[in-house]
């Protein structure tokens, strides 16, 4: 429905967009004993795990090769061994995660040759898995780089496996966006453990950024799924994929391991819920959970209590595609007008969204087409936008580094819609306007009677 | 209590109420007080009725003298607005406790008086009698009387406790009070040809503001609205003003009939929901102040506002036509202000559909308010399934009630607007019935129906679905078998207050040979109760019109009888 | 450690305190096929009913007596009467709950003798059991009602067992106070649930006022806990109570059937929760889920985020003895002070309250102490002092109508805290206060220095 | 790029560092350039420094010339507070794509600067170079000085790409890009013998302001500080001050020095973190600005002020110390600012203690001082267990430091306070060090620690116990196999820079006979990256003091290992 532009501006002003390097790292966060690693001159890496300590309130495992400039010049070869010697002996990781970064990219370096070479004259290293994907800084964005990276993991560690091979008829792959919190993780997991069924993630990171306290010191990631989790992802009998961005990774296992795949464009909304329950019913065998109906009649009558404060009510996002997607149609279904769209990156979903137009653009865009709104929607950085604009605003997507609890924020399946549903409900409730006796004056004589009558509060 | 009584009677007699009119003098003693039925009773209490009335009153300290029920569980509800004071939202009560009722109350009372008095210095403190102690005792007149003298300040004795009725009677033992206690107490700061009161309108989401500016175009001066966003001195001076609007509601009849009897001051009934009684009421307004000596070029101003405005409403309304055009609407209240936003529904092209009435045709509207306003009250004691299937029935697009009915037509999944006190939008004026149109059609086209409409994959059946195989069924079985059928109908309760069941009066219109709706009500006693189920029985005499024989037979049945 | 006081004053303004027949009703709610009765005038169960609906968004069901100024005087005998056959013939409940009022306990109808005389009269009802509660108006409060009432349930419809019977391993009783919200209920459960434990819940809330859809129109409550089930609360291993307000119940419980109890004071907090989780421990023989481990380190985790910000902050609490000793715990346990703390009636917890004076008083008493707090903590009707007093609002407790998905907020259990530290936390972040370039202006030369110098911000 | 390579060879000769002063030719000529360790870096990149330098500038558009990471990535994440503009805070990025990184991005460039100066139009935008652009030969000084004369608006090109080096060196080259650009370019309304400039502080959460107020009091008026809540004309017209402080960061030491040499403005290197050097920094602004000309008597004004702010500040301390006195207090940071809390935390009763320092004596702070300094950035590399074995050893109540080692504490459940420059809270001043007390009191009596610090009651073992078991388990058998302990003492790296260990060092020492820290590292190459291993070098030097020969010895062992 909606037409997708792109602005004609040279300049990007206040960037929605985070870069895809950091996005294929936090992919490669949610393995377990993984060491991340930026193929690029340090800063990116800095910038990249400021951001995240900020965001989930955790130590986070990122290293970086240190690309120098004369480095950057000669080619990185020497840099990238350095480093992956220097992680294997210090933090004896499983897998070490190499994305590559502008610098890198501009110059190119050949990082799978390096690692070939690497590979024969550090037979040590042996035991590790490296795995590289190349994420140009300069092209695409976040939730990009994050898809590539579990596509790839899946191609370089997923043993295959033929079509006919046994399958443990009780578990499934999830493949979650990167739009996906922890939280979101983990009520998939409840859901599916209340069909009995149990899930496999790539990348988990319910397991190693939900801010949980950990055992004991690890230098590299925490939780997360278990290399040998990964090889076994063909033994799986179904793969559930989250976020039209999870497509390719799901193709890619199918096409490896005969493992059948659905994709749901999201979780948050009840039709896509009830798709995603029919689907464990069929996997499950099982019928629909006591917990599960009434979380669905719950739904449903949280949808009744709040389409009242929904109806008419227009809202700003910005957010990548598949979020965006999910936000604008689930607040769609409750009456709402998605009335500025702002995205980073193009997507099949853009088209879908029910606006005009979605923009693929930055804050200042969002900004721009958010005054009137009655809501705006986007990560910590629309702070300032909501101020100036003085309307309520809500954070949602990474980064969110001025509130608590960012991993958490759960919006999937039938409970986080609800949640979600009244949340935003109950902001539209407290910055509703009490009226005044000036709220309802007569317009100017000369203006147009019929529209001030229609638009008076 | 003896104060009370005299002025529950009072109010009973009241002959400005139309209802009364039409009673015969025994009957009017009976009084309007609804009787009502332990285990099957709806609705507030004449406490409650005197709080709604009197609360809008803004700068005065409303004090519930009473066990915590009556205030604690109920205070800061109301969604009338303020411009000035918000103390009118303050709970006071004397939360009076064990001691208190075994010793009396009235010192805790005047304490409380005196301490609110001290702490917030209103211009008027409001004391409400409640049933605790109104049974042991308490006198709240010569408490408020001792307090008044001490303090120099008006307190104010409400006394409507909840047992003596429903919330009704306490609409009217307000205005009892302030007739009694603050009307004409003190004197505007000066007056103009141009002053009116507005009676019965407690400024509900702000709903007078979207009148008020046409009346302060015209130069009319609202000198007192009771009560909504009423200061107290609006109140005790309002015996000034030059005529007087009594809004549709019928709670305060006795203060409108009263003021003008003794401060000659003229009034109509006039509603201000819907263009065309918006602009009668302005009408109205300025053809009584012309009368009470205004200019008479009044009269022109208000018509090129009346015509300037509805040209205006009738414009913001025509978008909306395309998208509402055949849409059905099913009004369901017990007010009668509902049915004056019926002309604006239609010119939208919406239809109005009622339990019955499956096409509408011009007279729909009348019929329709004959047949809702008498069933009215009934709505509240369907079954849910009932409910459900009226609206069914209806194939109504969407549905404007009441809070009460709100979880029925939710559940029922079933686009529903608030149109009672409860709601949350201003539907008065002009500009209120544009936004009325708006907020249908924002409910109407909301995608929200589309999805919870949806059965959940995993169910055989929606419930809507058992629901209905269960009324075909039943339907079915009726069909099949008169007897049931008969049973069926024969049972059905036709006078609530009384308990009087269809059957009943079937009997008694054969057995005595009934033709008229009050021979029946004499008979059966059915309609003795709050007399709404008058015009059943005229429909159920309808339905027996081969009972009713000509004079001669109608004799000689009674001597078979005999 | 703390002094309970009363405030001297004679009219009590802004009221925190409810009615105890509401409380009572709404414990008539939790029970299935019921229908709560109030022996009062009419305005009585209006006032509680819309109250209800307003604060659960639900249809709620409850009759009354429908007491006459002339009733009143000759006592309700025949009011009752017709009240109890009234609602047998026409909603067909298993069971009615009768709670007294004001008006009939100040005339003294002694209620157990009318009951009496009605069996006798109607053979008919027979099938449908009738319970009496004394609950008087003007004494106790809103939780007392409740209390009362779940005693009384067990009192009259628990099958008596001898001590040494056979019980089922895995089931559990609950006994929820009157603050434990339809969502705590579920809470719970899913904890148990966890452990394999199955629990039955006496009031059941979270089955009827959750706010799902019902299969179909029922003119009583839905869901809650069957007249069969509570009759078998004998049969459990043990009996949970939450907030000391049950203790009485838990007692009675014991006392007829010899099932153990545990009263938790609360289940909002670290330490209580683990020594819930403890107790299933014991109870189900089986070692902590995985699930439960990992949502206390979320919960460790969150309060180590969450003290920076509740460090030194001040809060006021209305709220009913056991949830504001709850609140009140919990945020002292992060470091903030209860500054103000009223309450509704008296309770052993309420000495036990980190702060010098506990108030039965009311929200004026409140807003007055409140004055310079960072947060405000009560019911909705704290909306005008917090407006007033410019300090953030967090809406808790009975009645909550000015916010959707009051039913659903949920404060127990690991999880259930750690989702009100960071929403609590937030809110703190959210009205913290940006430095200006007048923040540490100079204080006037005569000012005590040191104190101006403490509170400079 | 050759001009940034000039550039930054400039900045390694900078004679007004402390350390070069100490350093060869030789070494100099190596620059201060920390050499980074692939796989074992960690801190930002020189674009980094060079926008924390630049960016408080608060009416300035800041606008990035690369891919979207530079700033998508990073931007306003940093707590400088402004009293106006907040431009500073919007992010300006050119985001480049593939088609400029293949075709050149010089003209998107361009056309942004177009852009922001149509749309904000601010005094001035400095444009930030980042690596790729830089790789595809991007001139942005050619850029900026064509948008400069075409806009007729200042367009300043910080050269400063994140691959030349770490933080320090873009802020330095930071200082470099306005010692060019802007400074003396505009001239400020007046002067006054009281103006000041203010080099290196950001204002990070207003700091700026807890001292603002003392100056203003004073007359002395805050002509430019270079870069917290500056205006671009402040910086542009800041050659007209009297008189510079440089607080204690170093890294904007060339810009005072060249401002002392171009324009004669002397400088004095001061801090206002701490009672004792905020008065010291009070007293020598005031000198300073006596010595150019100001009246004498401003000196003594200073001292009553200085009094004053003293008494106040210890009097707000006092009731603290009752609740502060015997704690221990561990701090570790990488800068040296901190360090001049200490006076004020011992007055207030607590003991510092450090990472092998168990009792605190009158010279701890001086050896702490000298430890923590140098192990300083070791920190960020240690271990978790080895920084928990640390702060157990430490026996510590609370740790300051900065955000890095955050996690760490507050999993060793260790009261922590952030002193870096993520922190919330302002410390600066008199104010400030009452502030850094306070929160140091409401950190440590925090009741969470007593909460989370509980082992969950089915957990046999909490992992304090965990970890400690093994640290015990690895000294006891270090202990009990001298050979394993040597082996693990060797393998020390000493020089991360260079990856230099222990056992390298010792050889080299008794193979060449070598005694000062210079020789071992000419001979080892520790310490010829950061420098940074230095005082570590001396200390195996005296630990091995055995292998020191007397210079005969010396040449007999040389021979002997000839």
């Amino acid at each position: 429905m909606a037409t997708v532009i792109t602005p004609k501006k040279s300049c990007s002003v206040n960037p929605l967009k985070m870069s895809q390097p950091i996005g294929s790292a936090l992919a490669f966060m949610g393995i377990k004993n993984c060491m991340p690693l930026f193929h690029g001159s340090q800063g990116c890496t800095s910038f990249g795990l400021v951001l995240f300590v900020r965001h989930f309130k955790e130590a986070i495992p990122l290293q970086t090769t240190a690309m120098s400039e004369v480095a950057t010049v000669l080619g990185g070869l020497e840099n990238v061994e350095q480093a992956v010697v220097t992680i294997a002996s210090r933090q004896k990781p499983s897998i070490i995660g190499i994305s590559s970064t502008g610098v890198t990219e501009t110059k190119g370096d050949d990082v799978d040759a390096y690692i070939k070479l690497i590979r024969e004259k550090h037979p040590e290293l042996d035991p590790i898995s490296l795995v590289y994907v190349s994420t140009p800084d300069f092209k695409d964005a976040f939730q990009d780089g994050w898809a590539k990276t579990v596509t790839k993991l899946v191609e370089q560690l997923v043993e295959p496996i033929s079509a006919g091979a046994p399958r443990l008829p009780n578990r499934v792959n999830l493949l979650p966006g990167a739009h996906l919190t922890p939280g979101d993780i983990d009520e998939i997991r409840d859901i599916l453990e209340a069909f009995g069924l149990e899930m496999l993630v790539l990348p988990d990171l319910s397991g190693s950024l939900d801010g949980h306290i950990p055992d004991d010191f690890t230098p590299t990631t925490l939780g997360g799924i278990s290399l040998e989790e990964i090889a076994s992802l063909g033994r799986s009998v179904h793969t559930i994929a989250v976020g039209e961005q999870m497509r390719d990774a799901a193709v890619a296992l199918e096409s490896k391991t005969g493992v059948p795949y659905t994709v749901f464009d999201r979780l948050t909304g009840l039709e896509p819920n009830d798709q995603f329950i029919s689907l464990c019913v069929r996997i499950s065998g099982r019928p629909v959970p006591t917990k599960i109906r009434r979380q669905r009649g719950q739904l449903v009558d949280a949808m009744l209590d709040a389409h009242f404060h929904f109806g008419g009510k227009k809202i700003a996002i910005g957010a990548e595609p598949d979020l965006l997607w999910a936000l604008s149609q689930w607040s769609h279904e409750l009456g709402a007008e998605t009335a500025a769209a702002v995205t980073t990156t193009s997507s099949p979903m853009l088209q879908r969204i029910a606006t005009d137009e979605v923009l693929i653009g930055d804050l200042e865009d969002l900004e721009a087409r958010a005054a009137g709104c009655d809501l705006l929607m986007t990560h910590s950085h629309g702070r300032q936008a909501a101020e100036r604009l003085k309307i309520p605003f809500y954070r949602i997507g990474i980064p969110m580094f001025d509130r608590l609890g960012a991993a958490h924020q759960t919006i999937v399946g039938y409970r986080g819609t609800r949640n979600l549903t009244f949340e935003i409900a109950n902001m539209f409730i407290a910055n509703g306007h009490e009226p005044t006796p000036e709220t309802w004056s007569l317009p100017k004589e000369n203006e147009n009677a019929g529209t001030a009558a229609v638009t008076a509060h | 209590m003896s104060s009370v009584s005299s002025k529950i009677q009072d109010v009973f007699n009241e002959p400005g109420c139309g209802k009364n009119q039409g009673k015969s003098e025994k009957e009017r003693k009976k009084g309007c007080t609804k009787q009502l039925q332990p285990g099957g009773a709806a609705g507030g209490c004449a406490f409650d009725g005197a709080k709604i009335a009197l609360q809008p009153i803004t700068d005065v300290a409303h004090l519930v003298h009473g066990p915590i029920a009556c205030e604690g569980n109920s205070w800061d509800n109301r969604g009338s607005k303020s411009s000035g004071s918000n103390l009118w939202r303050t709970g006071f009560t004397t939360d009076i406790n064990e001691t208190d009722v075994v010793f009396g109350g009235e010192k805790r009372l005047y304490k409380s008086i005196k301490e609110i008095i001290e702490k917030y210095d209103p211009p008027a403190v409001f004391v409400y009698q409640t049933c605790v102690p109104a049974m042991i005792g308490d006198d709240i007149d010569a408490v408020c009387k001792a307090a008044s003298k001490k303090f120099g300040k008006p307190v104010v004795p409400v006394n409507s406790p909840g047992f003596v009725g429903p919330k009704n009677l306490g609409n009217k033992l307000a205005g009892e009070a302030i007739l009694d206690h603050v009307i004409g107490t003190e004197e505007p700061e000066y007056t103009t040809p141009y002053d009116i009161n507005i009676i019965g309108e407690y400024n509900l989401s702000g709903e007078l503001w979207q009148v008020k500016p046409l009346l302060d175009e015209l130069g009319i001066r609202i000198l007192a609205c009771i009560s909504g966003d009423a200061k107290y001195h609006d109140i005790a001076s309002s015996h000034r003003a030059r005529a007087a609007m009594m809004v549709c509601s019928k709670s305060m009849i006795n203060i409108a009939r009263k003021m003008e009897e003794r401060f000659e001051i003229p009034f109509f009934e006039g509603s201000f929901y819907g263009i065309g009684d918006t602009s009668d009421a302005l009408r109205e307004i300025s053809r009584l102040l012309i009368e009470r000596g205004a200019p008479a070029e009044l009269m022109e101003r208000t018509e090129a506002v009346i015509a300037r405005e509805e040209a205006r409403a009738w414009a913001a309304i025509e978008p909306y036509k395309k998208r509402l055009t055949g849409k059905k609407v099913l009004l369901i209240t017990g007010g009668v202000k509902s049915w004056s936003v019926v002309a604006a529904l239609q010119e939208a092209g919406m239809e109005l559909v009622g339990t019955s009435v499956k096409k509408s045709t011009k007279e729909d509207k009348e019929r329709i308010k004959e047949l809702m306003g008498q069933d009215a009250h009934m709505i509240d004691d369907m079954s849910p399934r009932e409910m459900y299937k009226m609206l069914k029935d209806a194939k109504a697009d969407i549905m404007l009630s009441g809070g009460r009915s709100q979880f029925v037509a939710l559940k029922a999944k079933m686009p529903w607007l608030d149109i009672n006190q409860e709601r949350h939008h201003a539907y008065m004026g002009y500009v209120g019935m544009v936004e009325l149109v708006k907020e249908i059609d924002k409910a109407l086209y909301n995608p929200v129906w589309e999805q919870v409409r949806k059965r959940a994959p995993w169910e055989e059946k929606t419930w809507e679905e058992v629901a209905d195989a269960a009324i075909a069924e039943e339907a079915a079985a009726l069909a099949a078998n008169p007897e049931l059928a008969r049973e069926k109908r024969r049972s059905t309760p036709v006078c609530k207050c009384k308990s009087v069941l269809r059957g009943t009066i079937e009997d008694a219109i054969v057995e005595h040979a009934l033709s008229t709706a009050e021979a029946v009500s004499e008979k059966t006693q059915a309609g003795t109760g709050c007399g709404s189920c008058m015009g059943k029985l005229e429909k159920i005499l309808e339905t027996m019109d081969h009972w009713h024989p000509s004079p001669s037979e109608n004799k000689s049945q009674a001597q078979q009888a005999a």
